[in-house]
């Protein structure tokens, strides 16, 4: 192919240059242009190799239906890798480079593959690799040796490890009227719904808005197409009830027409705005939609259809039209219906010599033949392309004769010159949102082609994409489209532009295959050939599915769009069923690849917030080290300089039991209980009592589910009649109050309780330590805090530092403990004068890892042990367990399965070898370490126990309540730790209580 | 009208003569080797036969399995091969494989908690590790290990107890420090400005990666080398009863009658159940989504896994990212998700591997999700007489195929379940004898 | 998928929380009947065609929403408060011209 | 006592930022009322605590979902079923409302803590506001003076529309920061002003 640039014609603004670099080599080529026309501009013709036999390849279309041109676009760093050439913009500074290739796209070793074609037909992998069924390659060795060479071979472009550093974002828009596609049926559309006053969207994959109205010769409303469009584009921008959306994929069509869409906003720039997203997905909620898709030109399948030169027609009219480029001086036109001719003759205007014209027909319409004498060129019916010559580019083609009812080749071989193929095997309406929109597609017989089924959403098809080639009825169609989609009455069609009419046959040849010797491509990008697809029918391998499946048919990056039609003929034609007895491909998102990046949108860099408690910036700037917790952060410890975590934990622990701590309870959940029934509602939900609950006071609650195993616990204080504050655990906040609205909603909603979420209006600081009380009497106003008035789960409500607070004695610790709540946004300021309160006292925070060594010492359980698997009994709650009234899960919880010896049950473990115990730990009786086996249990908490002077932890035992006293090991195989405990009470401190009394 | 006649007479016409030029027909199904491909490669491939016949169902059979996807495939081969019992039909309502087995994201594991799911899918991956010999057909069983990052010290710990667990088992686990995680795994974002930073991660060497649709086919060559007759495109609408007892199915194709039924349909199994007139069961049906990107070259060895979400991720022989998330979480029996989903997972993928945000999705599909209510399945004998039921695997399926055959094989074969299956009853939820690996109690869409 | 919110109108589904079958009936609180609870905890339809579940806006007035979806094709038939007080009492959103 | 803390404080950064070439498409603020209360009445008792928030607020409340006012102080709309917010730059609103509503007519809670409440102002601030929520913030679907309860991802927000190109966000407090930083984010290709 020796393409070049024509002096004049296309759209492409030619007082400009752009310079861009593809394989290290500077070129330039105009605003206006993709890569591909600016490569073929400057004589390129060799863009890429295939997947599996690596062949040379060019460029056969010219937009998203590119199979053979991809490349990688590099940023720095950042590579994009298998961008069709046909999409991509030109700007300056680009970088493009080619793919699957080594050392280089001119000589690629991988190419030796080609020579072996037989034997890596389709499916050939399945049928070996398996290796010898003995010896050190048995198993699975041979076949992950062979998978190594595999995996290096396949794959296109390459992926990089560099963070993305732009951003994207997402925009949800609501319409009445979502137009798909700005040809001329989209725009009559978009016009329509627009005169109706509804409010529009109108979006299209390309650059340009005018779809084939930008490359065709038609002539609309009486001037050339191309001004048409232009004076369209002017009048929708005009209005405020229409955005126009070019470069603008709509990728997606989901339930109730929620519709998403791809905006390519900087990837044409050299550099983009200040806050602009590279990508921009649109998220559309449509009251209706209009789909003016188009169609798209399929090629004929022969041997050596895929050398580079080879084009689709009407793509080759397109660069002469659009992009002013002539994609070859010597063509000749193979083709199977009247629409290609235009093309012929497109080319022939722009300079080329049009050969011959090569019809599969017997007879061709007059239009048609007046089309080919007007290119000079000599026509050739019944006849074929069998064959291509040509290394890396096409220098000329072999015709013999073919009759196109029974495929039969006969007669001479003729040899034709050519540094152009032009191909056209009919076309394919774009139907794959309608697809997607949730039914199959038709088979259309005159036209040869899927049609769009009848709409099981809210959407009109127009134009081409409902099989309607001509522009006439293109703008016919969408005006009423339009109008039907805006909900206009029923009226007269008035002011329809008036279209040129080509008078040509829309209805293609039948024909799909030429079938001659050698390599003829379906699906050129996984160089699947037909041979593939009938060897796919010889093993069964059938139906449309099963044949995408075994030969990967339809799979590339253009997934199938110039080859799903094609392969399931040939498919077809060895079954000997019509296509549409074969079966129709259910198209899925997404239309066209979409950028991983576009779909995270401004999460891509801040995946979730970071939820902060209101004294985080106190805990950061005092050394705390910070641990996420859901979506929380909370101090683990607040090291002192040279400490290790436990060092940390221990000092601050240590300090509890001897003097006084604090630490930040905020993030616990906090749902404001209120109204005439909540104490009848919580005694249902928990399961113990509190309706007997007096005022002032708090209890501690234990929530089951429904099928009777642990939920949750917390305490819920009464601070009225009808109110209450119930506290949750952190992680289980969320879901505890969904399945308490639930409950309202669905089970009871005879009470009258309302339930919110307060977890954020409450700072909350728990003061832990025989001398808390002497910090809160420090610093408390308005109220007393000894133990007559403020006794164990008591609360009062004073000041601290003119701010109000509501203290409650409840303590999870052990110790003589307080929480102090306060509004949060006077949580520091609260937090900071009990730590000045407390400063005589050798307060101290204390962080996550004191806070469990505490409780554990306790035996107090969490999460780790409240494991959605655990029950009351097993965790020795059942004393909570009311039998005074039912409760949720009340009637599931004594079942055979959840009783029993055989449960695993909480126990306290010591360490009798001095070390420290992990969590995740398990328990065995077996003193093997070397072959540990037969779990009775493992470990759910860990700490070494500054009042104990040992490590001790909380596990999960088998028949664990019978085995306090005995011996038993712990086995850590993946951290290489075993060694002696001995299984206790969990209760390994103050086990009758007393500190908390004071 | 007239049109299409001719055409339909044109494809008959070339097929015919197809037909008439073709060589050798009806060879024996040959056994697959390297020599074979050659040889067929120099008689231009033009002597391979069909993978599986395509036969009319007979009137009756011992043994009638209902569902064509992998478990039921391989029930059938295993029945075939381990018990004798060849006089077996499948009945698929499709094409074969063309439920879960052909839409999964293709990942073999046996990283479980609990000892009966442990004992049970690390009987599957010894299976997986032969199945491609065991089969002569290579379902690509890649070992290339499976690492479930953890992003807590608390979740470190509940891996560490699950690793733990199964190295109890004799089964292969590891803990890697995130330092062995960012040699394993480039590009991942393992600590500075991640926002969920990798604290450790639990490999097991031995999972890994099978090329979904071979598994399927390789179970049925095997099971129709063996005498079990494939019946797709048959639709069963009902079932033929002698009183309680199941005695064979009425379908598209006509009755069939059979000693026993085994029903092994995954999202279809509240339909087919309900033509046997049990209504209720402890299974929803769900969408997940599954995802591939488009090509690349070699970027990611290990199967991974993100803990501060729900992704996985693994890149499959052709070069695709093949990752999912969540099930989209309502009832549902269309292979059709819904776009949150999408984009939940996307922004997973991104935070994990923040060069992926260049890289494009390629295609998605959806499969239909039979999730229990504790997660695990169920593979059983009854509930009704002559019936043995195997369902609720959730989205675990895939993995489970070997196994699942295996041992409902056995259930059908010997009337009762082997120790590997006994534990997955229906009658556990009475019991209250759950196996609950994620502990959520009874809201499927949370397992 | 949109669920029309009776109160919040049409919204995204990523705003719902589903809650799952409402055909399902809670035995009395204090009955013993274990088939009972069984069936209730354990048990479901999930027929393919028309389908009663439960939605809660948890991403808006947090209100729980009965639906009936058909689960072949997704599409809504209705939707209505859980609770029939809510059904009585709260009046429609006004303004929210778009269709669902 | 002090002021209460804003959690946006490390955050707070005044000034203009963005994209400026088109002048500040938005002016981002925040209000610190001293009183958010969440008002919600039993099924049957809406018009009685409509009735109470006009006494306490002079507000007068429109009957229908999501219908709310707001004056320069103060601001009222429906948030769910029986449910409102009440806003009051000056503090007792609380107190006030408990004053007027029992418990068998509803219940009163105050967040004036827990919520954070953010403006929106100005030209392009249904263009940032569209970039998180999944809402038609266009005038026709949501008028001046009602509001919208809705979320982005993790974060709930209850918004208000207070005037043509003005919204009132309230959010939770917890979240605040990371949801100030990602509005601000969203609002630099429009470029924007902080007050």
């Amino acid at each position: 192919m020796s393409a070049r640039r024509i002096p004049d014609g296309g759209r492409v603004d030619r007082s400009r240059q752009v310079r861009f670099t593809f394989d290290g080599t500077s070129f330039s080529g105009h605003p206006g242009d993709t890569l591909a026309s600016a490569l073929l501009a400057n004589g390129v013709s060799l863009f890429g190799r295939s997947f599996k036999y690596h062949r040379p390849r060019g460029v056969m279309t010219a937009g998203i239906d590119e199979p053979n041109a991809l490349v990688t676009v590099l940023k720095g760093d950042v590579r994009e890798p298998n961008i069709p050439a046909t999409m991509l913009e030109i700007h300056d500074g680009l970088v493009a480079v080619s793919q699957n290739r080594y050392p280089s796209l001119a000589f690629d070793v991988g190419a030796v593959n080609g020579l072996a074609g037989k034997l890596f037909s389709a499916g050939f992998y399945y049928k070996t690799f398996m290796g010898p069924v003995i010896g050190p390659l048995k198993g699975t060795r041979f076949w992950m040796f062979s998978e190594w060479f595999i995996r290096r071979a396949a794959g296109l472009g390459r992926a990089g490890y560099a963070t993305d550093p732009v951003r994207y974002e997402k925009v949800n828009a609501f319409c009445d009227v979502l137009v798909v596609g700005a040809g001329p049926a989209g725009l009559m559309a978009a016009r329509a719904a627009a005169d109706e006053g509804r409010r529009v969207v109108l979006a299209d994959l390309h650059a340009r808005p005018g779809g084939s109205a930008n490359w065709s010769d038609d002539t609309i409303d009486g001037m050339a197409a191309t001004d048409w469009v232009e004076s369209m584009i002017a009048d929708l921008s005009g209005r405020d009830n229409v955005r126009m959306l070019p470069r603008t994929t709509v990728w997606g069509y989901y339930d109730d027409n929620t519709i998403a869409a791809l905006e390519r906003v900087t990837d044409h720039k050299a550099k983009p705005e200040t806050g602009e997203p590279r990508h921009r997905t649109w998220t559309f909620r449509a009251g209706s939609v209009v789909l003016a898709t188009g169609a798209l030109e399929r090629p004929l399948v022969f041997p050596g259809n895929d050398r580079p030169g080879v084009m689709l027609a009407a793509a080759a009219e397109r660069y002469a039209a659009e992009f002013g480029v002539l994609v070859g001086e010597r063509a000749v036109l193979f083709t199977n219906n009247d629409r290609a001719y235009r093309s012929a003759a497109a080319l022939a205007r722009a300079g080329a010599k049009i050969g011959t014209i090569v019809d599969v027909r017997d007879t061709v319409s007059a239009a048609a033949r007046r089309l080919a004498a007007e290119c000079g060129a000599e026509l050739l019916t019944g006849r074929s392309v069998v064959g291509t010559e040509g290394r890396r580019q096409l220098s000329g083609v072999t015709v013999r004769a073919f009759d196109a009812r029974s495929g039969a080749i006969s007669g001479d071989t003729r040899n034709l010159a050519a540094d152009c193929l032009l191909v056209s095997g009919g076309w394919s309406p774009a139907l794959h949102l309608a697809s997607q929109a949730g039914a199959r597609p038709r088979w259309d017989h005159a036209l040869q082609a899927f049609l769009p089924p009848e709409p099981t959403q809210n959407w009109v098809a127009a134009g081409a994409v409902t099989g309607a080639y001509s522009t006439a009825e293109a703008l016919r169609q969408g005006h009423e489209a339009g109008r039907r989609a805006a909900g206009a009455a029923e009226g007269e069609e008035t002011g329809l532009p008036l279209a040129s009419d080509d008078g040509l046959d829309p209805t293609p040849a039948p024909v799909f295959e030429i079938h001659a010797d050698g390599k003829a491509f379906v699906d050129h990008q996984h160089d699947v050939t037909a041979d593939d697809v009938r060897l796919a029918h010889r093993e069964g391998f059938v139906s449309v599915e099963h044949l995408k499946r075994y030969t990967t048919l339809g799979m590339a990056t253009d997934q199938g769009k110039t080859s799903n039609v094609p392969g399931m003929a040939i498919m077809a034609a060895a079954v000997g069923k019509p296509i549409d007895e074969v079966g129709t491909t259910r198209f899925r998102p997404p239309f066209a690849p979409v950028s991983l990046g576009s779909l995270a949108a401004e999460r891509h860099g801040h995946l979730k917030p970071e939820r902060l408690t209101p004294m985080h910036d106190w805990h950061v700037a005092n050394g705390a080290r910070m641990l996420p917790a859901g979506l929380w952060f909370r101090p683990q410890i607040y090291g002192l300089p040279g400490e290790t975590i436990e060092q940390a934990y221990v000092r601050e622990a240590k300090a509890v039991r001897d003097g006084v701590g604090i630490v930040d309870v905020s993030t616990l959940g906090k749902i404001a209980v209120q109204g005439p029934d909540a104490a009848e509602f919580l005694d249902r939900v928990y399961t113990n009592v509190f309706s007997t609950l007096a005022g002032g006071k708090a209890r501690y609650g234990l929530m089951l589910r429904e099928d009777g195993f642990a939920y949750d616990d917390g305490t819920t204080w009464r601070l009225g009649e009808t109110e209450f504050l119930m506290t949750t655990t952190t992680v289980n906040a969320g879901k505890v109050m969904q399945n308490l609205e639930y409950f309202l909603d669905v089970l009871w909603p005879d009470l009258k309780v309302h339930l919110t979420s307060v977890t954020d209006e409450w700072a909350g600081a728990a003061l832990s330590g025989p001398k808390a009380r002497k910090v809160l009497e420090a610093c408390v106003g308005g109220t007393a805090v000894d133990d007559a008035t403020l006794p164990f789960m008591g609360i009062v409500r004073g000041e601290i530092d003119g701010v109000p607070v509501t203290i409650c004695r409840l303590s999870f610790s052990g110790e003589l403990a307080y929480e102090v709540y306060c509004g949060a946004g006077h949580g520091t300021q609260v937090w900071e004068a009990l730590i000045e309160a407390g400063r005589p006292f050798g307060i101290v925070p204390y962080g996550l890892e004191a806070l469990g060594t505490l409780r554990i010492e306790k035996g107090h359980v969490t999460g780790a042990e409240i494991d959605g698997r655990t029950t009351a009994r097993d965790l020795h709650l059942d004393w909570m367990l009311s039998k005074k009234k039912p409760f949720i899960g009340s009637a599931m919880m004594d079942r055979e399965g959840m009783t029993g010896s055989r449960r695993l049950q909480l126990v306290g473990v010591v360490s009798l070898d001095g070390r420290p115990l992990n969590g995740g730990a398990h328990i065995v009786e077996s003193s093997n370490p070397a072959a540990p086996r037969d779990s009775i249990g493992h470990v759910t908490s860990v700490c070494y126990s500054p009042a104990l002077r040992k490590y001790i932890a909380l596990a999960l035992v088998e028949d664990g309540k019978a085995r306090r006293g005995t011996r038993a090991f712990v086995s850590d195989p993946l951290r290489g730790r075993f060694g002696p405990v001995e299984l206790v009470s969990h209760h390994f401190f103050d086990p009758e209580g007393k500190r908390l009394h004071g | 009208m007239r049109k299409a006649m001719a055409e339909n007479s044109l494809w008959r016409r070339r097929a015919a003569y197809r037909l008439a030029h073709r060589s050798k027909r009806n060879v024996p199904m040959a056994e697959y080797s390297a020599l074979s491909l050659l040889r067929n490669a120099l008689s231009g491939n033009r002597d391979w036969t069909p993978a599986w016949r395509k036969p009319d169902p007979k009137p009756a059979y011992d043994v009638i399995i209902v569902g064509g996807g992998g478990h039921g495939l391989a029930t059938a081969y295993y029945l075939a091969k381990e018990h004798g019992i060849t006089n077996v039909a499948v009945i698929e309502k499709g094409y074969l494989g063309s439920g879960n087995v052909g839409r999964n994201t293709t990942i073999v594991r046996s990283n479980y908690l609990l000892p009966d799911s442990i004992r049970f899918y690390e009987h599957s991956l010894k299976l997986w590790e032969n199945l491609s010999h065991d089969l002569n057909y290579n379902v690509m069983f890649s070992q290339r290990g499976m690492l479930n990052l953890a992003h807590t010290p608390g979740q470190a710990d509940d891996f560490i107890r699950r690793g733990n667990a199964m190295r109890h088992e004799r089964v292969d686990a590891e803990w890697l420090t995130p330092a062995e995680i960012a040699r394993q795994v480039p590009g991942l974002a393992i600590g500075g400005t991640a926002r969920f930073p990798v604290v450790g991660g639990l490999l097991q060497p031995r999972g890994g990666t099978a090329r979904h649709d071979a598994v399927a086919w390789g179970y049925a060559r095997g099971a129709d080398r063996r005498g079990v007759d494939i019946i797709e495109n048959c639709e069963v609408t009902g079932f033929l009863r002698d009183g309680d007892r199941i005695t064979g199915v009425k379908t598209t194709r006509g009755e069939i009658r059979a000693g026993k039924v085994g029903v092994a349909v995954a999202g279809s199994t509240g339909q087919v159940m309900k033509l046997a007139g049990v209504d209720r069961l402890p299974i929803e049906s769900h969408v997940l989504q599954a995802f591939v990107s488009e090509s690349l070259k070699p970027f990611i060895h290990t199967v991974v896994t993100f803990g501060a979400g729900h992704l996985y991720i693994s890149q499959s022989d052709k070069g695709g990212l093949v990752f999912g998330g969540d099930i989209d979480g309502y009832n549902t029996y269309a292979q059709r998700g819904n776009l949150p989903v999408v984009e939940e997972v996307m922004s997973e993928m991104v935070a994990l591997f923040p060069g992926l945000a260049r890289v494009r999705l390629l295609r998605s599909w959806g499969g239909i999700m039979d999730m229990s209510m504790d997660g695990s399945p169920i593979i059983t004998t009854g509930p009704l007489p002559g019936m043995y039921l195997n369902c609720g695997w959730c989205y675990g399926g895939f993995k489970a195929t070997p196994a699942s055959g295996w041992s409902f094989a056995w259930t059908i074969a010997r009337d009762e379940p082997h120790r590997i299956n006994a534990a997955y009853t229906l009658e556990r939820f009475h019991r209250g004898a759950v196996i609950d690996e994620k502990g959520q109690g009874a809201t499927p869409r949370l397992h | 998928m949109l669920i029309t919110c009776p109160y919040c109108g049409p919204r995204d589904v990523s705003e719902f929380t589903y809650q799952g079958e409402a055909g399902r009936t809670r035995p009395d609180p204090a009955s013993t009947d274990r088939a009972a609870w069984d069936g209730y905890v354990y048990d479901r339809l999930n027929p393919a065609g028309e389908h009663s579940e439960y939605w809660q806006h948890s991403g808006g007035c947090r209100a729980h929403l009965l639906v009936k979806r058909n689960t072949l094709t997704h599409e809504i038939a209705s939707v209505a408060f859980a609770r029939e007080d809510q059904r009585i009492h709260s009046a429609g959103r006004r303004g929210k011209g778009a269709r669902p | 006592m002090a002021e209460p803390l804003s959690p946006l404080q490390p955050v707070w950064q005044p000034g203009r930022h963005g994209n400026l070439s088109g002048g500040a498409g938005v002016v981002l603020s925040e209000t610190h009322p001293s009183s958010i209360v969440q008002v919600a009445a039993w099924a049957g008792s809406e018009r009685a605590v409509i009735e109470a928030i006009r006494e306490a607020t002079g507000l007068a409340v429109p009957d229908g979902a999501g219908g709310g006012v707001a004056t320069r102080t103060k601001a009222a709309f429906g948030i769910a079923p029986g449910r409102f917010l009440v806003v009051d730059q000056a503090e007792g609103l609380e107190t006030e409302l408990r004053s007027r509503i029992d418990a068998g007519t509803g219940s009163v809670t105050g967040l004036s803590h827990g919520r954070t409440a953010i403006r929106v102002d100005g030209p392009k601030a249904e263009w940032v506001l569209s970039k998180l929520f999944a809402v038609d913030f266009s005038l026709t679907a949501l008028p001046v003076g009602s509001g919208v309860a809705t979320q982005h991802h993790d974060v709930l927000a209850q918004i208000q529309r207070s005037a043509a190109m003005r919204f009132d966000l309230y959010v939770f407090r917890s979240l605040a920061r990371s949801f100030w930083t990602t509005l601000c984010h969203s609002a630099e290709d429009v470029g924007y002003e902080v007050i």
